[in-house]
């Protein structure tokens, strides 16, 4: 069941267990992947791989744990992500994790507002237990265009949903509808992030990027930074400070939340 | 399967490329006993902050990269990364760029004698950066006046890193060779462009990257070959290689040793793997050791 | 979608490859109302016998080819194929192969005029045979010649092919410019080996072969794009393509038409799917023509 | 279901219907393709491509015609055949066929003679059809290594087997063994077919050459003659007559056969 390694990053042999769909085109997978289980933290990703898939693995957030399995949500944008899409239960995915730093929860305050658009759902299961044992009140604002592309797994938390044509919840958009809260998390479209940023400068924000390797020797998931130079998104990020990023050098043009 | 790479000895003929496996501080997953030994990211004399992203695009077995070299600059890297890389058991050398010949010369000078350097790789041959024209790489006479800027300033092996993008890799080969490199590695990237259908521009922002990954294995190995027939230090072989099988066709081809480079970004511990398949393979043939493998080099 | 390469008209701005679709005459699917034009295998003076098996080799996402340029010389391509060609309906043009300048010209002599022919594309870049040393392609002095001797013994449409393998293809572009080409193809194959690991020697007979398919594409835009930055004529880019988005891909960087190669022999109706599919395109961004294609290129 | 095309070659879209085990290592698989169930002759094949799989199609002889359905035999010699025996039924398969030029049956002749070794049975079962057709009487000689390595389907000829170790039939290779007849049909590797040349030069014999394209455009499957010359073994071949081949300049290292 894959190799163990130092410094808690694991290359493991998982197999996929189970899938259901949680929003219209949107799925969640289940992986064996028992150390990766134990030691992800919210905001952290896995980087897959499969045999006859594309030649770069693809980042995933962890969107939920279960025991020992991990969750991860996904539609298809692309061909790989179409391919994980058609795997059967059984079919293993090549599973490096978990990468990159997540969402820190270590200041004393009390309330946490989560803040996802489309797809940046992702993180958020996980967020939202991470804050609760770190004694957070958590409130979720979801936000997608209509209804149908709404992910209605909220794992008991207050939830405020959000869709551009008010066919469910506010009409807006996510960030626009989201109260203000201590700890405030996000994730999505870029440039949804870059609009959480004008509002919340000290919120964390999932960004995304290209990887090349997911493990930090590549330097290809540059995230442009205001003091000048770049992070590597893979392991200094992808959470940040979201008034930490130079938005208007970061590419938006990123597929992760072509949805939202 | 331990190799001499002319006076370098290595317990094993399968290193990290450059650029591919960073200061070698960052992934704990490799089984190190596997690494030859490694080659570090290429650095410059002053910090450098890279290129804009994007910075990558994938490409039919192949990645295009446009990183820019970025990198910390060479103090901070006798600061930072030197004193880890003496405490290790392979050697690690450092790739080194320049935008002149004295440039190289003075970053050779900064870090020879530092400990936990063990040798100089020359990178002429980076096709991600603007220098305001051809590349060293491309040009005899500049890729021989680099090797003897830094062949003064040092007595440690140096090794020169060949550009692809060449009528004649033979005519090259022999100038550094005449200038004084201790061995070759062949082959750095291939430039390439890759088109964003929505924008209608370049996905790299840097517009151009270079290819690397299996895509490019047939002409890395007919140009490590080419090299090989043209100099009588030894070649390094790299380009695609993500399995034993590949490393095996470089070595078979005239190579001493190989390096590998992305197929670590797709398994992190791909060294090992190529590494231990060499071994097996050899063992199956029944081949003590790699002096042995048969080896196609026609010298013409 | 038609399209104007120079004074040739063509229905479409996709070709067929020389030594891809042989003389037109032997595939039968091919939906050839999608057909913009087809360039004919290379051809001698004489007949050719070609090079000994194995002759291709499958590489990942490319092949290697040393076909050895054998055919049946000009006598009896102008008996047994350009009456054919006569009567079709979308232009042929017949790659045209040398040892000398001075071949080059006799054979175009030889055909000019034949009905049936539509023009030339001059192959100063086929990395398969032999020609006692560089080829005709590297050298920016001789790619003139073998095009000026060209040119003066035809007034049809001239073509140049040039060869990938060179540090700077604006150098031979410009060279052939001058010389009188109608229009560059970009670009031919890149030299390639691999080794056959039970037999150690490489898996081709001629030992190198050529490398096309989808590996080289990122390499091929590049270079069709450097190419049609360099010129005033008309480029055709070449190189990988499998799918509308790949021609468009080259069609955005610059390029006039495209020629589909490889892809043939996987999807012998692949010229079709690959027409149909940039109409599609065009008409889904709502260009009313291929004119409209934003394009992204950049002279310095 | 494909399209058609002039001159009996298709281009067929064609579905994975059955596959069953026929000698140790050894699978038949069956897809149903009409237009080429009905046009194929005995020694033609098709080249098959698949999603996910390699470049280049791989070509197969055509083993056996069922209704509007053929069959291939194929063992996994690398990753192209591996890939194929892992599909499952309804996938599919991208087919060209029927290509090449058979077996020729035109002679007044009355007894015929099929000689085969390991994987060279592939185009026999259709060879015997087309014999018996014409009106010959047919005798199958079919060799391989061990008893559990030879291919037990003989659609009701007389057989005579041959393996190398004796463990079933007679002890010896399938040309050593084989009686005169007067049409001698020969598959198997490239060295087999040279010792059929020696013995019978105006054999019939199916050579096997790696192929590009598989229609005639490429030249990459070039047959050296003796006459000078190649020919196209996708075209003018795979069946040639047996001493026309310069057995000497044809690569035998090809693995068809690998298992003879
Ligand atoms: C840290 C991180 C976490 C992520 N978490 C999730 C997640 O939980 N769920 C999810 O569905 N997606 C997630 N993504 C995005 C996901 O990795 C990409 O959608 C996926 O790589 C696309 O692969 P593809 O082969 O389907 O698409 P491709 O065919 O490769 O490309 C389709 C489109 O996807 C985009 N894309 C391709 N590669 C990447 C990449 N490496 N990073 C970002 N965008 C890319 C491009 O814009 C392209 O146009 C995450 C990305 C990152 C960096
Ligand atoms: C006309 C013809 C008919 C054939 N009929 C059959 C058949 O009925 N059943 C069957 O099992 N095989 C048949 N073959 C051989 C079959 O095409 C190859 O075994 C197959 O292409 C190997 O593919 P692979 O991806 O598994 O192997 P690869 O990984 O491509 O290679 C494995 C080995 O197979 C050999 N090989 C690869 N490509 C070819 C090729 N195009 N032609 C020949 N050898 C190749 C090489 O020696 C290589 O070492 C036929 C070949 C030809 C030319
Ligand atoms: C992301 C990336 C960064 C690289 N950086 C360097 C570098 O700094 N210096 C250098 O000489 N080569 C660099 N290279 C080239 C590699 O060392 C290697 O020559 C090339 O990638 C071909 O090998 P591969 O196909 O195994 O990757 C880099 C390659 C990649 C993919
Ligand atoms: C089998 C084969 C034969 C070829 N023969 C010729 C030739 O005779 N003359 C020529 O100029 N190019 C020849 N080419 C090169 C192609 O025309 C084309 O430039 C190259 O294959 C790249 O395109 P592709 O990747 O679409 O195949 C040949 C290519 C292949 C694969
Ligand atoms: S993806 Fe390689 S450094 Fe981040
Ligand atoms: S395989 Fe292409 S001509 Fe025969």
């Amino acid at each position: 069941m894959g190799r163990g390694a130092l410094s808690g990053m694991f290359l493991i042999d998982a197999p996929l267990t189970a899938r259901r769909e949680v929003a219209r085109g949107m799925f969640v997978i289940s992986m064996h992947a028992p150390e990766i289980a134990t030691a992800v933290r919210a905001g952290q990703f896995v980087n897959l791989g499969w045999s006859g898939g594309p030649l770069l693995r693809r980042p995933f957030s962890v969107y939920r744990v279960e025991g020992e399995h991990i969750e991860i949500v996904l539609k298809a944008v692309g061909a790989g992500t179409a391919e994980l899409l058609t795997m059967q239960r059984g079919e293993r995915l090549s599973c490096v994790g978990p990468l990159g730093h997540g969402y820190d929860f270590a200041s004393r305050a009390r309330s946490a507002v989560l803040i996802s658009g489309g797809l940046g759902v992702a993180p958020m299961p996980l967020a939202a237990r991470d804050a609760r044992a770190a004694g957070l009140r958590v409130v979720w604002v979801h936000g997608a265009r209509r209804a149908e592309e709404l992910c209605h797994e909220a794992d008991g938390d207050e939830v405020i949903w959000a869709t551009d044509d008010g066919s469910l919840g506010t009409r807006g958009t996510a960030v626009s509808v989201a109260p203000d809260a201590e700890v405030v998390l996000a994730c999505g479209p870029n440039r949804m992030l870059g609009a959480v940023a004008e509002r919340w400068p000290d919120a964390q924000v999932a960004v995304e990027t290209y990887m090349g390797c997911g493990t930090g020797v590549c330097l290809g998931c540059a995230v442009p930074l205001r003091r000048g130079g770049y992070d590597r998104a893979c392991k200094e990020g992808p959470v940040y400070r979201a008034a930490d990023v130079d938005w208007t050098a970061l590419p938006s043009h990123l597929s992760y939340a072509v949805t939202v | 399967m331990s190799v001499a790479v002319g006076t370098m000895q290595m317990r094993g003929p399968v290193l990290a490329a450059s650029g591919t496996f960073g200061y070698g501080t960052e992934v704990p997953l490799l089984e190190r006993r596997a690494l030859g030994g490694m080659v570090s990211k290429g650095i410059f004399l002053r910090p450098r902050e890279g290129t804009t992203p994007p910075r990558i695009a994938e490409t039919p077995s192949g990645m295009l990269n446009a990183i820019g070299l970025q990198g910390p600059g060479a103090d901070a890297l006798v600061r930072d990364y030197a004193p880890q890389w003496a405490g290790w058991d392979f050697p690690v050398l450092v790739n080194i760029n320049g935008e002149s010949a004295s440039e190289y010369g003075e970053l050779t000078a900064r870090l020879d004698g530092v400990p936990g350097i063990a040798g100089f790789e020359i990178n002429i041959s980076c096709p991600n950066v603007e220098q305001g024209g051809l590349y060293f790489g491309n040009d005899p006479r500049a890729a021989a006046a680099v090797t003897e800027a830094v062949r003064r300033r040092t007595k440690l092996p140096l090794w020169v890193k060949l550009t692809p993008m060449v009528s004649d890799i033979g005519v090259i080969a022999r100038a550094v060779e005449s200038a004084g490199a201790d061995a070759l590695c062949a082959i750095n990237t291939f430039v390439g462009m890759s088109i964003d259908l929505n924008a209608f521009k370049p996905r790299l922002s840097f517009r151009t990257g270079g290819l690397s990954g299996p895509a490019i294995r047939p002409l890395a190995v007919h140009l490590a070959h080419q090299a090989a027939r043209a100099v009588r230090i030894p070649v390094l072989g790299i380009g695609g290689i993500t399995r034993a099988e590949d490393a095996l066709e470089f070595l078979v081809a005239g190579c001493t040793a190989v390096q590998v480079g992305t197929a670590t970004f797709v398994n992190p511990n791909a060294i090992a793997d190529v590494h231990d398949g060499i071994a097996a393979f050899l063992e199956g043939r029944g081949f003590k050791s790699l002096a042995d493998l048969p080896r196609y080099l026609p010298r013409d």
